[in-house]
């Protein structure tokens, strides 16, 4: 049983027709690399996934079962969650308050409920802990180093121990060292039974972590492939056009 | 040695320019008086309120203040009874309800000035005819009152509150559609719709406004009038204005309007100093004491100012 | 500053940042040189805020202003002062939501204006005080809804929606005032002039409400989930709305938060002078604006203090009644207001700077 | 739009952009599937334009009113609608300059009145016109001074910063006129006055100041470094900061000119009002802002019109003059001009979005 | 004689000191590749040589010569060109007006001297041209791709045939068949007697082209070595700082 399927997604703004017809499955404690080249449809595709909009037709089922997403919360409460290219994150705010933006603990008391500081700070604390990231959940994001922006950005997605996570291209400007943590997590995640899908332009990575690897082009997916039955130069070859299909 | 407030509606407005020069004159002429003439800048009604406040604590001993918003006024000058300050106003008066409050009040009957102006129309133009007023700032009370006075001596009849109703023909007078024009005390807005209304309705019988603003900006009002000149020398159009400022004279004599009817601002800056002090030495004053108003057509211009 | 703000804010503030800090703000700051700007708690953060640094300015004015006139520590003056500024304290608070979310409502002087001729009307056609307050709110409330859905679903400039409502809500109110002053407010009268006008324990009534709307905003900002969300959308919107947090609906209630404000500083306002007009409230937006700035508000959003614009609202109105009781003519009041606004920012700039 | 302006420009129109354009326009547009937009040239970039169809608007406006009222069309009427918006036309040619820097001057309304007792001083003292004009002109060209390196070089918002000056400048042009109106202009009364009130050959003076102006800021929006390099800097500050181009000095510039042709429009009044008062130019900047708005600048920066100033001041007139000759009340007028504002800013929106 | 050398740059902003004692030199015909993890100082020392500001001490030296860069256009003066990290186009000119941004043409009549369109588009149409991109001059920037606004800014640097082009990043953001035309650019550089100093992150890429490669960390440099001495492996290693000095 696939954790997710993508049934003939397209995706089209106006003109531009980013996705046409792309199937996609990926079962619990797999991970698959999502490469293509710039345009090529992998960031719609995503936020199709993530409940940013939805796809022009095609079908998104989970867990077998046929679902609509309408806004970010609906995938979210279904069990995906996603990291975004851009990180998308608020700097006047603190680690802590953007790890749980949208979704603030609260405390009641009588009829007034209010935001729950310590549960908050405590539990984004034992994220970064968890993440090996040495990010302080009461610092604001404003000064924070690449490197701990993107602990608050992965933390997120760790909130509600979700089943599938995506992550947008999360190695793409970040230094050497923290992509080597980034990967270390994708791993731990799959261990734990969970599904990840891993934008990415950089080969190695992709080949580092992930199970199998699906090629974009052109909005179409143009090869799906076991990462052991394929090479770096076969996926470029793909990417660029150079081999039609695979 | 007394010093006394004279509080106009704003300072920038020439019109309170001469009252200011007139308390100056009175400063000179008692030994004890000192004038503290201050007003908002400009025309704001919560600026006029706070600065009465202030100089009620700060302990001045005679207020004279013309309200730009009397009910709003009216509370404010309660403190200054509770800390035994005289107060009286000028130009403008309180409401009748609160009229306890002060013990004076120096100026115009705004009324008659409204009914002047209609004399001098009617004057002019016998048989009736279509007419627009202009009018100053948003709900000022003392040109509703000037406004009421215009169209009872129009109407020959009692057309309720201030402002009263437009015309529709009573004492064969109608005010055409778009008037009364509002200015909020702008000269050029005023002289701008002015102009259109002229352009608009070529067969006006006359143009009456309740303040001197229209006439304000000299230039400006003598490009707008000059196309009339003819019109208003043989008796087909008239445009009559409220105040008797310099400007306001020298246009009229040269044939760019047909009537003023002018208050006495100095004396009101004036005799607010006397009659203060006339109050706070427990003296009886008056109540009201009106300034008198000065009626100029074409054919007394050079004489009708005191 | 981060790499999303830079070239935006560029062009806002053209110059703004030295060309040294132009890029390489990206992901350039390497871990371990982070000098870490935490939320401290407590006093330290307090000192940090220019609401304090304002506020200290006007216990310097009042130290001074102390020994120039000896009207000035009286009972009525303090009693004055309060109540003057407490009207525009409460339209700031509105308006700091506002200007929090990186927008800003020209329209809350004409709006002043408006809801005192509704109001005014109601009650002077006998309907009582109940029913004048919900007219006075409901006007605020519609519009504040008609800017917001302007802004937040139409997605026009805060500015030019808010400077059409300006000149669309003061000629609402001369038509429905056919320019003329209400002064008689039926049967309440006198319970919606004590409202208004009067004091409970030496305290203006108005100033009670201030303090209860500050005392809530402040709840507001820092315990509630609307407050929390309204600082996240004025940090990044776009990171707001993908965090789940309905960003359309949420201006959209600033927007009527801010207005509402206004509504019920009118409600005061009017008790307090015992008459409406249309003229009421003209050019009150740039005072307002002013205040919230002064208090801290930052015109680029996210940033937002309870206690600023009462603050802010104060310091202006202190600047007023010190020159007044110093004998300095008024004609300068203006002049002092322009200047510390002025200095207000620039202190706040050099500030951050240093910081940085 | 691309990457550099999507998040900041969600903070300042929070909720622009539909969910679906927030990110992914990095550099995702391949090559292949751009639909070109390209700098067309002659009457389809015309077309294009926001001042070509608020232009349309009045012609048919001019055709409605041309049958509702016969007095429309006449020479006389023509005459004083020029003229009347000639005055804002000049200021609003330099309000476009600062716009198009994505800033804002609401000073210029004071302004108008300092600079009017700045002249009104000088010639009323016997200087003459020459002085008169030098000194009107350095006035001006002082506070755009000010305003400029506030902005350019110490980074305030222009916002704050002319909000301040707005302030100041009124009170120093009260304290200069001790709030007295000045109606008499010394030797050259004559000759001011016909330069600021009369006509050549049917057309009043300042409409011919503001055709040349007009004229003269097309040629340098089109033509001159100057003008590239100020519609570079609303485009991307760093940008042009990287590339040589001297940002802070061309703001300063930018802010001068804003004031300079204040100090001109100044001018002009005094001579056609023939009197000055320090209360001169009351809330204009509104009026001049939304002149330039409505004739197509965009607030963000980085769009300039020399043509869209004074179409927009054109119908914004033509809209309180046709309001009048139709006989409308003239408590509707204001409502008018702020529906048009909005109006002209959201066609301006849809048509950019459909062009997307 | 080194085209350019770079004495012992030091660059402190304010506590931090993104630069410490940097000696560069580089050759005419010479690629030079610049690593280094997030913040090592790649980008300040490219600013500290194209004018953006001056180093705090050291000396930079042209041709033998000492000189002192005030702003940007001192350093083009010198025949330095850079094309900066985020491209810093602006989108709403035209591409060709972007090109000449800062160093228009223009014709004089009479007095007056104005903006000579017909030559500056001719010219720009001329380098897209020879870059082999399919950019027109007369398109306005917002609505151009990656490749497209990568070509404008490489353009500019071909407008006044530079001595040395230093390019930050070049190659970050854009997609496989685009980082191909910039490397062979690079190539073409090379073989017309220029220097390029490339910053990138990508190993590959600075493999290809350079001649050699420094690496910073923490704004020293640790190494700087010919490409045919060295490996991907062992600059990964000083990058990171497994391998301390080479
Ligand atoms: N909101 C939108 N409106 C119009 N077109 C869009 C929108 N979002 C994406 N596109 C277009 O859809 C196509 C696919 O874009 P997408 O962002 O999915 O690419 P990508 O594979 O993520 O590229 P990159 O590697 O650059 O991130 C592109 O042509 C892009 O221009
Ligand atoms: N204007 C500035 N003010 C303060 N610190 C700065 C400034 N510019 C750069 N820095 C700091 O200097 C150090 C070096 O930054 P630099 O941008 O040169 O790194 P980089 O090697 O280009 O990194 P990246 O690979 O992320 O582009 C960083 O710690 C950065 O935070
Ligand atoms: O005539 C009025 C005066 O009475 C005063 O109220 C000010 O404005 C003038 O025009
Ligand atoms: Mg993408
Ligand atoms: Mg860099």
């Amino acid at each position: 049983m696939s954790m997710l399927e993508l049934r003939k997604i397209t995706k089209s703004f106006g003109a531009i027709h980013a996705l046409q017809g792309v199937n996609l499955s990926i079962a619990a404690g797999e991970a698959v690399g999502l490469m293509g080249d710039n345009g090529a449809g992998k960031s719609t595709l995503m936020k199709i996934v993530a409940g940013n909009f939805p796809p022009t037709s095609g079908e998104i089922r989970i867990e077998d079962r046929s679902v609509e997403f309408h806004k970010p919360i609906d995938a979210r409460d279904a069990g995906i969650e996603i990291v975004y290219q851009d990180l998308a994150l608020c700097d006047n705010l603190t680690a802590g308050a953007n790890v749980f933006l949208g979704r603030e603990l609260k405390k009641k008391f009588g009829p007034f409920s209010y935001l729950d500081y310590g549960a908050m700070y405590e539990r984004a604390g034992e994220l970064f802990t968890e993440l090996k990231s040495e990010t302080r959940p009461r610092d604001l994001v404003q000064q924070m180093s690449g490197g701990q922006r993107q602990a608050v950005a992965i933390a997120r997605t760790r909130l509600s121990d979700p089943k599938l996570v995506l992550m947008d291209e999360p190695t793409a400007a970040i230094s050497v060292r923290q992509v080597a943590e980034v990967l270390a997590l994708i791993k731990r995640l799959k261990d734990t039974g969970h599904a990840v899908i891993l934008v990415s332009h950089r080969m190695p990575d992709v080949f580092e972590v992930c199970d199998r690897v699906a090629v974009l082009r052109r909005g179409a997916k143009v090869a799906d492939k076991r990462i052991d039955e394929t090479s770096p130069e076969e996926v470029t070859g793909l990417i660029t056009g150079a081999i039609e299909t695979a | 040695e007394y010093t006394f407030a004279l509080v106009p509606k704003a300072m920038n407005n020439p019109f309170f320019d001469l009252a200011r020069d007139g308390c100056y004159k009175a400063q000179e002429e008692l030994a004890d008086v000192t004038c503290e003439y201050i007003g908002p800048g400009e025309h704001t009604e919560l600026e006029q309120i706070q600065i009465v406040q202030d100089l009620i604590t700060k302990g001045v001993d005679g207020i004279a203040v013309a309200p730009s918003n009397a009910p709003a006024m009216a509370k404010v000058l309660k403190a200054a009874a509770d800390a035994g300050i005289p107060v009286m106003t000028w130009d403008s008066d309180l409401l009748e309800e609160d009229k306890a409050l002060r013990t004076t009040y120096v100026g115009t009957f705004n009324y008659d000035i409204g009914r002047h102006l209609a004399e001098l129309v009617q004057g002019r133009h016998p048989d009736g005819g279509t007419i627009c007023l202009q009018t100053g700032g948003a709900a000022a009370a003392n040109h509703n009152e000037r406004l009421l006075g215009a169209r009872e001596q129009l109407a020959g009849e009692k057309l309720g509150d201030p402002p009263g109703t437009p015309l529709t023909g009573q004492g064969g007078w109608t005010e055409i559609s778009g008037c009364p024009l509002i200015t909020n005390d702008d000269g050029n807005v005023a002289v701008q719709g002015m102009t259109d209304i002229l352009a608009a309705n070529p067969d006006l019988t006359a143009f009456l406004s309740t303040g001197a603003f229209t006439q304000w900006f000299d230039n400006a009002y003598r490009q707008a009038a000059e196309p009339y000149k003819e019109k208003m020398a043989n008796g087909e159009m008239t445009i009559v204005v409220a105040d008797t400022l310099p400007m306001q004279l020298q246009q009229t004599k040269d044939g760019l309007g047909n009537g003023l009817v002018g208050q006495r601002p100095f004396e009101m800056g004036y005799k607010a100093m006397f009659i203060l002090k006339d109050i706070a030495e427990g003296k009886a004053v008056e109540d009201p004491i009106y300034t008198g108003l000065d009626v100029c057509s074409n054919e007394n211009i050079d004489s009708c100012v005191q | 500053m981060t790499d999303q703000t830079t070239d935006q804010e560029l062009r806002r503030h053209p110059g703004r940042g030295p060309m040294d800090e132009l890029d390489g703000m990206d992901h350039a700051a390497i871990d371990e040189s982070i000098t870490s700007r935490q939320e401290v708690s407590g006093i330290g953060a307090m000192l940090r805020t220019q609401p304090f640094w304002v506020f200290m300015a006007m216990i310097a004015i009042g130290i001074v202003m102390s020994f120039v006139s000896d009207a000035f520590m009286t009972e009525r003056n303090m009693f004055n002062i309060t109540r003057n500024f407490a009207f525009f304290g409460i339209m700031a608070l509105g308006m700091s939501a506002v200007i929090c979310t990186a927008g800003i409502d020209l329209s809350v002087g004409s709006l002043l204006g408006l809801c005192a001729i509704t109001l005014g009307l109601t009650m002077q056609a006998g309907w009582g005080i109940e029913m004048g307050f919900l007219v006075c709110m409901a006007t605020a409330a519609i519009v504040g809804l008609i800017n917001g859905i302007l802004i937040a679903y139409l997605r026009m400039a805060p500015f030019v929606v808010t400077l059409g409502m300006l000149a669309m809500a003061r000629s609402i109110a001369m038509v429905l005032s056919d320019n003329k002053m209400i002064y008689e407010f039926g049967p309440d009268t006198d319970l919606f002039e004590w409202i208004g006008g009067e004091s409970i324990i030496g305290v203006p009534n108005v100033v009670w409400v201030l303090i209860i709307m500050a005392a809530a905003f402040w709840w507001v900002w820092r315990y509630s989930t609307w407050g929390r969300w309204v600082i996240a959308i004025g940090g990044n919107a776009q990171a707001a709305k993908l965090a789940g947090i309905p960003v359309e609906r949420m201006i959209v209630s600033v927007y009527m938060v801010c207005s509402m404000c206004t509504g019920l500083a009118a409600f005061m306002f009017i008790g307090y002078t015992g008459s409406a007009t249309n003229g009421m409230g003209v050019t009150y937006e740039l005072n307002v604006i002013a205040a919230s700035v002064i208090g801290g508000a930052n015109l680029m959003g996210g940033v937002v203090y309870a206690l600023g614009a009462p603050i802010g609202a104060a310091l202006v109105e202190l600047i007023r009644n010190s020159l007044l009781l110093a004998g300095i003519p008024a004609l300068w009041q203006q002049f002092f207001v322009g200047l510390f606004l002025i200095l207000a920012v620039l202190l706040e700039q050099l500030r951050n700077r240093g910081g940085k």
